[in-house]
C-alpha cells in the first residue's frame, strides 16, 4: 500500500520535461455523462421517497447519508473528471476527506462519553438537561 | 553549569514544606503527582546533558582551525543509532503515559463516602454552598479528614478551580455541573485561584480552602457559616460582619467605599440620599427596602448612568447577611 | 521602523560580478514597481519588513506586560494595580498574543524566507503561481490592517484564543479582530497551495525527491499543514462572529451551545499550527548545521519523513490543551498517548542534527551561533511539553506560568532563534552585503541570555502555581517576576543590537560573493543579490545538497 | 508577465506560445500546476465546511426533538427543486468543460449561460424561501419570535429553542449560497474570457477549474438538502 501511495506522489511530480501521455485531453462520450445525470436526478427522488415513507430514526439518517454519498462520489468521480485524471488529485481529495473525518471523530469522541466516570457532567444526564434549559432562560 | 543538579538536591527534602519552587504536598494526590514530576525531570536532565553536552564537546572538537587542511567524516546515517534513538525514547514516553494516566484516573474518580459541596464560579468571586444545612460561604471550610467533593458550575463566563497545594484543577464551565474532589489531612489554609481567563478581575478571584478539626468544623456549621466572634469571642457587631462580606462577595469589584465611581454607584454616603433610575422614576431617600431589592433583583431599579450588569444574589446571602449589608451602608456616612 | 521598505539600496550598488544583467532590486525603479511586482524575492523582502515590524510591535506589547508584571504588592482584593488596570492589562497580552501568533511566528519563515528561496532552492524561474502571491500579501496587509483597525477601536482582551463564552459577551471589538484573523487565515492557505504546486511542478531537471534540500521538505510539510488546518479556523471565528452579531447559539451556552465545542473547533487549527512555525525552523536549521560543519546531513530520509510525519501526526493531538476544560476522560487519555506519539519524530530530528557535528569542521559564524542556541532552547522546549502531555502533571501545570515558559521556549527559542539564525545565513544572498560577524555574536549573546532569565524563571513560576494572564499576584510570586522583567530587557536589547546593525550592513556592509559560505545547494549558485529570474542559465542538479568538498571519501573505506 | 522575460526567452529560440507563462517550462507543466492548485483548493474548502457539517451534527445531538419538530416548518419541494437545478447546472458545466477539450466555442459558451442561470434559479428560489421565513419570523439566533411564528400558523410547541435550528440552518445555507453567488461571478467572467476565444483544447485549464469549483459547491450542497430539509 505504502509504495502504491509513494508512486503515486513521486509520478505526479513530473519534472518540466517528462511530457507523459501527450497533451490530448481525454474526451468522454456525451452518453456518459447523461447517464450520470440521469443516475444523479434519480438517487434524489430516492431519497425524497424514502423521506417522505418516514422510516425509523436511525436508519433514516443512515440511508438518506448513504444516498448522498454515492450522488456525491458520481459527480466526483465523473463530472469532476477525477477518473480520468492524474491519481495525485484524488489523494488529495481522499487526504481532505481524511482529515474531515478525523476532525469528526475526535470530537464526537469527547462529546459521547463525557460524564462516563461522573455522571454529573455528562452534557444528556437528566440533571445536564435541566441545568442547560435553566440556563438559558436566564 | 549543571543548574540540574543543584535543583535535584534542593528537590530532595521538599516533604511537607513549601520549597521555593513548590507548594506544599497537602494530599497523597499531591505527593503523586510530584513523584512522577521528578521522575519525568530526571530523565529531562540526563536528555538535557546528553544533547548540549554531545553537542558542545562536538564543537570544541571538531572546531575549524586555521591552516589545517579541511577533513569531515563521510558519515551519512547509521540505521542501528537511528533505530536506537528511536525505540528507547518511545519506551521512555510510553511508561510516562501510562504512569500520568494511572495518577489522573485516580483524581477523576471521586471515593465513595465524600461530602458533597456545591461550588458555584461567578464574574470575579468563589462561592460554596452546603446543600445539607444550607449554608452559603465566600470560603471552602472543610473537616480534616474528610474526602470533599465539590460539584461546580458557572453563572456567565468559564473559569477554573485551581488548588495547588492538592495539585488539582478543573474548568467550570457555565451549563454544565463539573467535578472535582481532594482529601484534606490536617489543619490548614490552602489558596483557591482562577485559572480559566475570565474578564477584568480574572486576578482578584482568589478564595481560601480552610481545614478545620472536627470540633471546630461542628461550630462553624452551628452558627451559620459565621466566624464565631472576634478575639475575645463576644459578637461581632453587624457593620463590621457587612464589611467583611463587602470584601468577600464580590461587592468591592464594582462598588467603592470612598465616593468613586466604579461599574457600579459608591456606598459612601447613599443612605438616606435621593436616587434618579434610570427607567425615569426616582426615590427620595435611599431605604432598607430598595438596598434589599438591589441586592436580591437588581436590575428592578438601576441607577441611572449604570450599566445594569450586576449579577443577583439570590439564595447566596441569606437575610442576616443582608441585615448586615445594610448595617454597613448605612455606617458608611 | 526598518528601512528596506523605502530604501531599496542606493543605485550606486552596482550590479555584483557576474554580469551585466541588473538584480531584482534595481531592475525596476520606484513603489509602484514594487507594490506591483509578482517577483517571488521581492514579495518575500515586502513579508519580511512587514513581519519584523509587527515583531517590533509585539515585543513591545510583551515589555509592557513584563514591566507590569514587576508589580506592587499585591494588597487584596480591588487593589489598583500599579501601572495598567486590569483592562489594560488584558487588552496588552492579548494584543501580544494575537500579534505575534498570527502577524509574525506563522507567516515569518515560510512567507518571507520560503518565498524568496524556494524556487530559488528548487531551480526555479519563480512560484507556480506569482500573481497569487502578490494576492496573499495584500490580504495579509489587509488581515493586518483589521487587526491594527481593531486595536484603535478599544482593542480586545479576549487573549488571542477568543475562547467563548467570554469572547461571545464582551463588550470589546472582539468582532473586527476576529475578521483580521479570518483574513490572515486566507493569506496563509494561498502561500500553501502556491509552495505545494511549486514543489511538485516546477523543480529543477536531476533535483528528486531525495535530493532536495531539507529546508524545501520542511517547507512541503508546513503548506501542507497551512492548507488544511487554516480553514477550520476560519470556519470556527466566522460562526464566533455571527454568534456575537446574531445569536447564532454553537458555543455560547446561554444560547444552548457548547464552550468545550468552541476550544475543539478552535484547537483543531491552532496545535497544527503550532507545528506550522516550527517545522519551517526545523528545515532552516538542517541547512545552517550541515553548512558550517562541512558535513552531510545525518539521517537525511529520517528528518525528511519525520517532518512530514510531524504534519500528519500533528492533527490528532489537539486535545491536550484541554485535558482540565471538562473533555471526557476517554478522549483526554487517547490525546496524551498521541500527544507522546508525536514527540518521537521531534526527538529524531534534534538527535539527527547533534550527530551531524560528529566528524565536521565547524564554523562559529554567527548563524551557527544562533543555530546552537536553537538547539540549547528547543531542547528544553520540547522536553517541558513531557510535563504537559502526562495527565497528571497537566492537571497541576495548565495554565500556569509552566505553559507560558514551555511555549516561549518552543516558539520563541525555537522559530525565531532559526529565523534570526536564517537571516544572518541568507543575509548575504538576500542583500549582497556581509554582516558583521563580531555584533552578531553580541546580538546572539545577549539574546540568549536573556532569553533564559526571562522564561527559566517562569518555569518556576509555574511551578509554584502562578496561574497565567494575571494582572496582579500573591507576594511570594514578586522576586521570581522581577527576574523576569530584568531577563526581558535583556532579550529587547539583544534584537535591538541585531537590528542595528543589520540596517548599518544595508547601508555600508561589506560586499558579499557569490557564495560566502560555501555551500551547494542552489540559491549559492546564482548572484547575490539574484537577478530577476533567478538563473542565467537552467540550473542542471547532479548530486544531493550536502556532498561538500571537504568530505573525505577515503575516511570511509578506512574508517576511524 | 514582465515582456522583458518572454522577448528574452524567445530570443532563446524556444518555441513559446501565446499562453504560455514565463516561468513555466510547457503547456503540459502549467496546466498541471493550475489543476492542482486548484485541487489543493477544494481540499481546503472540504474543510472549511466540515466545521459547519460537525456543528450542525453536535446541535442535532443536543436537542433532536428541536431538529425534528423545526424543519418540519421548511418547505421539501422547495429544496428537491433546488437540488435539481445545481444538479442540471453540474451538468450543463462538465458539458461546458467538454466542449473546451474538443475547441468549439458554442458549447463552451451556451453551456457555462445555462450553468450561470440555472445558478441564478437557485438563487431566486433560496430568496423566495428567506423571504417567507422572516416574514414568518422563523429567523436565526435571537431575531427569532416566538409569537410572530406562531401568528402564521406555525406551531408554537417546538420544544427546546428552535432558535437554534434556524440559526444553523441560515448559517450552512448562507455560506454555501455565498459560494453559489461566487461561483456565477466567476462564470460571468468565464463567458467574456470564451468571448475573446481564450479557450481552446490546449489550454482552458481556468474554465476546468471554474468546473471544479462549481462541482465541489453543487457536492456540498447534495449533503446539505437531505440533512436540512429531509431527514425526520
Amino acid at each position: 500500500m505504502f509504495e502504491k501511495l509513494r508512486n503515486i506522489v513521486l509520478k505526479s511530480g513530473s519534472t518540466a520535461q517528462a511530457g507523459h501521455h501527450g497533451s490530448e485531453p481525454h474526451v468522454l462520450p456525451l452518453k456518459t455523462y447523461f447517464a450520470v445525470f440521469g443516475a444523479l436526478l434519480l438517487l434524489t427522488i430516492l431519497t425524497v421517497v424514502v423521506s417522505v415513507i418516514g422510516l425509523p430514526q436511525p436508519t433514516a439518517i443512515i440511508v438518506a447519508m448513504v444516498v448522498a454519498a454515492i450522488k456525491a462520489t458520481l459527480v466526483v468521480l465523473w463530472f469532476m473528471h477525477l477518473k480520468y485524471d492524474d491519481r495525485f488529485y484524488s489523494l488529495i481529495f481522499i487526504i481532505s476527506i481524511l482529515f474531515l473525518a478525523l476532525f469528526f471523530i475526535f470530537t464526537s469522541l469527547d462529546v459521547f462519553t463525557r460524564g462516563q466516570v461522573n455522571p454529573e457532567e455528562s452534557s444528556f444526564s437528566q440533571d445536564g438537561l435541566l441545568l442547560r434549559q435553566e440556563f438559558m432562560k436566564k | 553549569m549543571n543548574l540540574g543538579f543543584a535543583l535535584g538536591h534542593l528537590m530532595a527534602q521538599a516533604a511537607n514544606t513549601a520549597s521555593w519552587w513548590k507548594p506544599i504536598q497537602a494530599s497523597a494526590h499531591a505527593s503523586s503527582v510530584d513523584s512522577l514530576f521528578n521522575f519525568i525531570m530526571y530523565l529531562c536532565f540526563f536528555f538535557f546533558v546528553l544533547i548540549i553536552g554531545a553537542m558542545i564537546y562536538f564543537v570544541v572538537k571538531y572546531r575549524r582551525k586555521e591552516g589545517v587542511p579541511i577533513k569531515t567524516s563521510p558519515i551519512k546515517g547509521n540505521h542501528t543509532l537511528e533505530i536506537v534513538w528511536s525505540v528507547i525514547p518511545g519506551i521512555l514516553l510510553v511508561i510516562m503515559f501510562a504512569w500520568g494516566f494511572k495518577d489522573w484516573l485516580a483524581i477523576a474518580v471521586v471515593p465513595a463516602n465524600a461530602m458533597e459541596v456545591r461550588v458555584t464560579g461567578q464574574k470575579w468571586n468563589w462561592t460554596f454552598t452546603y446543600p445539607k444545612e444550607g449554608i452559603v460561604s465566600p470560603d471552602l471550610v472543610v473537616p480534616a479528614g474528610q474526602t470533599i467533593k465539590l460539584v461546580m458550575t458557572s453563572k456567565d463566563v468559564l473559569h477554573s478551580f485551581y488548588i495547588p497545594d492538592f495539585r488539582i484543577k478543573r474548568d467550570v464551565v457555565p451549563g454544565r455541573y463539573s467535578v472535582l474532589w481532594f482529601d484534606p489531612a490536617e489543619e490548614a489554609t490552602h489558596q483557591i485561584f482562577c485559572t480559566e481567563y475570565c474578564g477584568t478581575s480574572h486576578s482578584n478571584m482568589l478564595s481560601k480552602v480552610k481545614v478545620l478539626s472536627s470540633e471546630k468544623y461542628e461550630q462553624w456549621i452551628a452558627n451559620g457559616g459565621e466566624e464565631e466572634g472576634g478575639a475575645g469571642g463576644k459578637p461581632i457587631p453587624l457593620a463590621e460582619k457587612g464589611k467583611k462580606l463587602y470584601e468577600s462577595r464580590g461587592c468591592v469589584a464594582c462598588h467603592s467605599v470612598d465616593g468613586t465611581a466604579k461599574v457600579g454607584p459608591s456606598w459612601k454616603g447613599a443612605y438616606g440620599t435621593a436616587h434618579k433610575f434610570a427607567d425615569g422614576s426616582s426615590l427620595a431617600s435611599t431605604d432598607e427596602n430598595y438596598i434589599r431589592e438591589s441586592i436580591l433583583v437588581p436590575g428592578a431599579k438601576v441607577v441611572a448612568g449604570y450599566p445594569n450588569v450586576m449579577p443577583s444574589y439570590q439564595g447566596q446571602l441569606n437575610d442576616k447577611q443582608i441585615e448586615s449589608i445594610i448595617e454597613y451602608i448605612k455606617s458608611l456616612k | 521602523m526598518d528601512s528596506n521598505r523605502n530604501s531599496a539600496p542606493k543605485s550606486a550598488h552596482a550590479a555584483s560580478a557576474g554580469g551585466v544583467e541588473p538584480n531584482y532590486l534595481n531592475a525596476h525603479k520606484g513603489i509602484w514597481s514594487w507594490m506591483t511586482t509578482v517577483d517571488h524575492k521581492r514579495l518575500g523582502i515586502m513579508y519580511l519588513v512587514g513581519i519584523l515590524t509587527f515583531f517590533a510591535a509585539g515585543g513591545i506589547f510583551a515589555l509592557l506586560v513584563r514591566t507590569q508584571l514587576l508589580g506592587k504588592i499585591f494588597g487584596g482584593p480591588g487593589k489598583q494595580d500599579w501601572l495598567f488596570s486590569g483592562d489594560t492589562y488584558n487588552k496588552l497580552f492579548t494584543l501580544h498574543g494575537a500579534v505575534m501568533v498570527f502577524l509574525v511566528i506563522i507567516p515569518s519563515i515560510p512567507a518571507s524566507l520560503g518565498n524568496f528561496f524556494l524556487p530559488l532552492m528548487l531551480g526555479a524561474k519563480d512560484v507556480a503561481f506569482p500573481k497569487l502571491n502578490l494576492m496573499s500579501f495584500y490580504v495579509y496587509v489587509l488581515g493586518g490592517c483589521f487587526l491594527l483597525f481593531s486595536i484603535l477601536t478599544g482593542a480586545v482582551d479576549t487573549g488571542w484564543t477568543f475562547y467563548t463564552p467570554y469572547s461571545s459577551t464582551t463588550s470589546t471589538s472582539v468582532v473586527s479582530a476576529v475578521m483580521g484573523v479570518f483574513i490572515l487565515g486566507f493569506s496563509s492557505i494561498l502561500t500553501g497551495v502556491n509552495f505545494i504546486v511549486t514543489i511538485h511542478k516546477m523543480r529543477a531537471p536531476g533535483l528528486t525527491w531525495t535530493r532536495l534540500p531539507l529546508f524545501v521538505w520542511a517547507q512541503y510539510a508546513t503548506s501542507l499543514i497551512q492548507v488544511l488546518a487554516t480553514p477550520v479556523l476560519a470556519i470556527t471565528l466566522m460562526l464566533l462572529a455571527i454568534e456575537r452579531t446574531m445569536g447564532v447559539g454553537i458555543f455560547d451556552p446561554k444560547l444552548g451551545g457548547d464552550p468545550v465545542l468552541f476550544q475543539h473547533f478552535f484547537w483543531f487549527y491552532s496545535h497544527p499550527a503550532v507545528y506550522i512555525m516550527i517545522l519551517p525552523g526545523f528545515g532552516v536549521i538542517s541547512e545552517i548545521i550541515t553548512v558550517n560543519s562541512r558535513k552531510q546531513i545525518f539521517g537525511y530520509k529520517a528528518i525528511a519523513m519525520s517532518s512530514v510525519a510531524i504534519a500528519v501526526i500533528g492533527f490528532l493531538v489537539w486535545g491536550h490543551h484541554m485535558f482540565t476544560s471538562g473533555q471526557s476522560e476517554l478522549a483526554s487519555a487517547v490525546f496524551s498517548f498521541l500527544t507522546f506519539a508525536v514527540a518521537v519524530p521531534t526527538a529524531i530530528k534534534v538527535f539527527s542534527w547533534v550527530a551531524t557535528m560528529y566528524g565536521g569542521s565547524i564554523r562559529l559564524n554567527s548563524a551557527m551561533c544562533y543555530a546552537l542556541a536553537f538547539l540549547f532552547l528547543f531542547t528544553i522546549g520540547g522536553l517541558t511539553g513531557l510535563f504537559l502531555g502526562s495527565l497528571s502533571v497537566d492537571i497541576h501545570l495548565h495554565d500556569t506560568y509552566f505553559v507560558v515558559a514551555h511555549f516561549h521556549y518552543v516558539m520563541m527559542g525555537g522559530t525565531m532563534t532559526a529565523f534570526v539564525g536564517a537571516l544572518h545565513h541568507w543575509w548575504p544572498k538576500m542583500t549582497g552585503r556581509m554582516l558583521s560577524e563580531f555584533w552578531g555574536k553580541v546580538g546572539c549573546f545577549f539574546v540568549f541570555v536573556g532569553f533564559n532569565i526571562t522564561f527559566l524563571s517562569q518555569f518556576l513560576l509555574g511551578t509554584k502555581g502562578m496561574p497565567r494572564r494575571y494582572a496582579n499576584y500573591l507576594p511570594e510570586f514578586q522576586t521570581l517576576h522581577q527576574i523576569s522583567t530584568v531577563g526581558s530587557y535583556l532579550l529587547g536589547l539583544g534584537f535591538l543590537i541585531t537590528l542595528i546593525y543589520m540596517i548599518q550592513s544595508l547601508i555600508n556592509g561589506e560586499k558579499a560573493s557569490k557564495n560566502p559560505w560555501e555551500a551547494m545547494s542552489l540559491e549559492w549558485q546564482t548572484d547575490s543579490p539574484p537577478i530577476e529570474h533567478n538563473f542565467h542559465v537552467q540550473p542542471v542538479v547532479k548530486h544531493g545538497p550536502y556532498e561538500f568538498p571537504e568530505i573525505d571519501h577515503s575516511l570511509a573505506r578506512g574508517g576511524h | 508577465m514582465g515582456e522583458q522575460q518572454s522577448s528574452q526567452a524567445a530570443a532563446a529560440g524556444q518555441h513559446h506560445p501565446k499562453y504560455l507563462a514565463h516561468h513555466f517550462e510547457s503547456m503540459e507543466q502549467q496546466n498541471a500546476s493550475g489543476k492542482l492548485g486548484m485541487w489543493l483548493f477544494l481540499g481546503q474548502e472540504v474543510l472549511f465546511f466540515s466545521g459547519l457539517f460537525l456543528a450542525y451534527t453536535l446541535a442535532r445531538i443536543f436537542y433532536p426533538e428541536t431538529f425534528l419538530a423545526a424543519h418540519e416548518l421548511l418547505d421539501w419541494k422547495l429544496g428537491a427543486l433546488n437540488t435539481i437545478f445545481l444538479l442540471t447546472s453540474s451538468l450543463t458545466m462538465a458539458l461546458a468543460v467538454r466542449g473546451a477539450q474538443i475547441n468549439s466555442k458554442p458549447t463552451m459558451f451556451w453551456n457555462i449561460l445555462a450553468t450561470l442561470l440555472l445558478g441564478g434559479a437557485f438563487m431566486v428560489v433560496k430568496y423566495i424561501e428567506y423571504s417567507h421565513k422572516f416574514h414568518d419570523g422563523l429567523l436565526p439566533g435571537h431575531f427569532f419570535d416566538a409569537a410572530k411564528a406562531m401568528h402564521n400558523g406555525h406551531p408554537a410547541n417546538i420544544p427546546g429553542a428552535p432558535a437554534i435550528f434556524f440559526a444553523i440552518y441560515f448559517t450552512m445555507t448562507g455560506t454555501h449560497g455565498l459560494h453559489v453567488l461566487i461561483g456565477m461571478l466567476l462564470m460571468l467572467w468565464l463567458l467574456v474570457r470564451i468571448n475573446r476565444g481564450d479557450f481552446n483544447s490546449e489550454n482552458h485549464v481556468f474554465l476546468e477549474n471554474v468546473g471544479l469549483y462549481w462541482h465541489i459547491v453543487d457536492l456540498i450542497w447534495i449533503f446539505l438538502f437531505p440533512l436540512l430539509y429531509l431527514v425526520r
